[in-house]
């Protein structure tokens, strides 16, 4: 069996290059992937697009790497509360798309669904439809919304078995299970890596099939905060 | 009233409308302050991060980084809490399966459309899941204080602010009084404060009629 | 505290009316409802439309409903194996819709989702398409195909809790978990119920709020078939 | 050969395209024959009623059945099994993520096309998964007797069956060859059975080029 453990993804250096769509888990920094976003840190790569719901905290997750400099663009729902994105934003140097959650998550869902696009009743008549196709459906207004895919996806777990089968933690699973499915390379961060047949079938929320590669987690949690050990 | 004051009326008598066995969202700001008024109701409280049976905040050496609000302060589960991906989460949401949410407001027009996600003129960067609770809720309820710390009242004849949807809320509780929105009318349905219906009509300057019901009652 | 365990749906005989769209879980007979398809079977409704992947089995489940007249529509993925659906159909005296699977699942699970409709790339180009709007996205051709929707979900699941939360068992999950999703009312036929607070929260599939009445399946497994105990 | 024996030879080619660690979704008919020759290949099979990782048939005292196929047949669990609701299910299949789809057919074109799902002037009642494998799986291998009972080839020109999807297959593997579908060609890769490639040509009629590669190692 190929093992899907990896140090580090030095050693999968081949699959990042500049101007790739990356989908990042987390909602702030919890299910956040921090050490993966450390290690991306270390790369020769620029113009990244990211899709992630917001930018981390300040200082932290994909906070560093947009102050960085290796992000061009984000695609996510709340970006206010980061001032340096608002500056950036501000002074061109960072281009955002800003989409509801709700929507976000369906376009990300339907990208690793073999689905296109919908329509959805949220935003409708408001600024975030300017420019959205508006279709009426059995007497109510929707807006049509594209499927959302990326080259890369990386996620937070709790626990993954050898073959990439995945479980959860609380609100940590968050954006996590829809991005396992929409990206061409999957690299999950995980608190632990248990052998085969260790988790129940049904329990397992995201499928083996989604999960390209697995990393163990540098980083423990104290409190509110996430520390790298 | 101090403004803590303030806000703990209006979070008090917006508690006041939730029944037992609501599945309620409670956005950021006054809305979080709900819980706290609560009291023994059995209500569920969804949280757009992937939580339905949000329980009370958590003793300092039970604090879980992994478990939040979607105001990312630390929360507990409650019993029968379940717990889902954000694509499920907005199933629930946008889907019509949350009896009430409850939102902070910038902006409400006297057709009761809200406005409270953006200002005008600055750069639109959030909005997390505020329009999709606004499209998808059973019942909207928005809380605010009456007027803007410039003394500008909140509810207008039309919005200035962008708008966060097209649905009409059901009730915007303030400080001073409860107002609903029916079939066009703004109705005051209870007055809270220290001014009178006929200083709220003047202050307001918008067509305004008092129907004091006991609505809260289940 | 409501309490949402029923003996029978005759507690709830108002909810059932003449002509409504009833979504019906299982595959085959694993995961359908099959008690409450007996109560159903004795109350005095007519021209039911009945969304589900299948018509049971000869003699069991949807197979008996729809043979005592009490379904004029439905809509699902397979009905070939079933000679008196065909011959029915043939006669005119049932009207069948037919989706493919995924398509079925998709549609269902758009419908409790606030989505209106959709793009799918299945049966593009084929007879399953003719009528249908077809859409390029991104250089692929898809299909529009509207969300389902029903008065009235009936559904099999393993446990319940007092709150409604519910687990499922095996590959009798199936549709159940997107059809509690889609309906008006959703009424759930289980193994066991239990207090609230003893099915785990990572691994309860169908939150509380969809659930709104719990009864007690009155069917045990006996090898490959289901008795009426 | 008899047909019990014609319809294993399929199988046992077709076990001989599957890889290790491929995710796999085997139709009903011969393609389910497929899991008898597997071996100790490590491959993952999809069943689109909500499972990865199905096992061998059960033992008769451990027959459970709500773990069965998507023929409906009792199964089991192998380590490291998932279950999923049907929306998940094709969320995987038609989302790309199934590896091969080994789908029975009835007929194949020149160009790829298949059917598999309607006969022509008879009710079309049944589709189940079959057209979402066909839009959704990386490679699509179809496995069918080359010629029906009435002698008729069933590589044809063109379709007189419902085509079941736009997507061109990988491989028809017969019971007398291998047929691959490169560039609008029909490819004969392997020859199994005891007709010759000008035999083959003369009784299929239509244009094929031989191509023997070894394709199945890894």
């Amino acid at each position: 069996m190929k093992n899907k453990v990896i140090e580090s993804i030095n050693e999968i250096r081949e699959v990042f290059r500049d101007n790739q769509k990356i989908l990042a888990g987390g909602f702030g920094l919890s299910g956040s992937p921090l050490t993966i976003i450390d290690q991306i840190m270390e790369l020769d790569i620029k113009n990244l697009h990211l899709v992630s719901n917001n930018l981390g905290d300040d200082g932290f997750g994909l906070h560093k790497l947009f102050t960085q400099g290796k992000v061009q663009k984000v695609i996510g729902s709340y970006f206010t509360m980061n001032n340096e994105a608002v500056m950036a934003w501000s002074e061109g140097t960072l281009d955002i798309e800003l989409i509801p959650q709700g929507t976000l998550a369906e376009a990300i869902r339907c990208g690793g669904a073999g689905i296109g696009g919908f329509y959805t009743k949220t935003a409708v008549g408001t600024e975030l439809a300017i420019g959205k196709e508006e279709r009426e459906i059995d007497g109510e207004r929707y807006i049509f919304e594209k499927a959302i895919k990326g080259d890369i996806a990386i996620i937070r777990a709790k626990t993954a078995d050898l073959l990439g089968n995945l479980t959860y933690h609380r609100t940590a699973r968050n954006f996590n299970p829809i991005m396992a499915t929409a990206a061409d390379i999957v690299i999950v961060e995980v608190d632990e890596i248990v052998e085969i047949g260790e988790l129940d079938p049904e329990t397992i929320i995201t499928p083996h099939v989604y999960v390209d590669y697995i990393i163990q987690t540098k980083y423990t949690k104290v409190g509110e905060s996430y520390v790298k050990s | 009233m101090s403004n803590l004051d303030v806000r703990n009326v209006i979070a008090k008598r917006i508690a006041q409308e939730l029944k037992d066995r609501q599945v309620v969202n409670l956005g950021i700001g006054i809305p979080t302050l709900v819980i706290s008024y609560l009291e023994d109701k059995e209500v569920y409280l969804q949280s757009e991060n992937g939580l339905l049976g949000m329980g009370p905040p958590p003793l300092e050496d039970e604090i879980d980084a992994d478990l939040v609000s979607a105001g990312k302060e630390p929360i507990t589960l409650k019993k029968g809490a379940t717990l889902f991906d954000s694509a499920n989460s907005f199933v629930m949401i946008r889907g019509g399966h949350i009896d009430v949410a409850v939102l902070g407001v910038l902006q409400v027009s006297i057709k009761g459309e809200i406005a409270n996600w953006a200002i005008p003129n600055q750069p639109i960067l959030g909005v997390g899941g505020a329009m999709d609770l606004i499209a998808g809720a059973k019942k909207v309820i928005c809380a605010g204080t009456l007027f803007t710390k410039n003394g500008e009242a909140k509810l207008v004849k039309e919005l200035q602010y962008p708008i966060s949807g097209l649905r009409q809320i059901d009730l915007f509780i303030t400080e001073y009084a409860v107002f609903a929105f029916e079939n066009g009318e703004v109705i005051i349905k209870e007055i809270i404060g220290d001014l009178t219906f006929e200083q709220l009509k003047e202050r307001l300057n918008i067509p305004l009629r008092q129907e004091i019901t006991n609505i809260y009652m289940n």
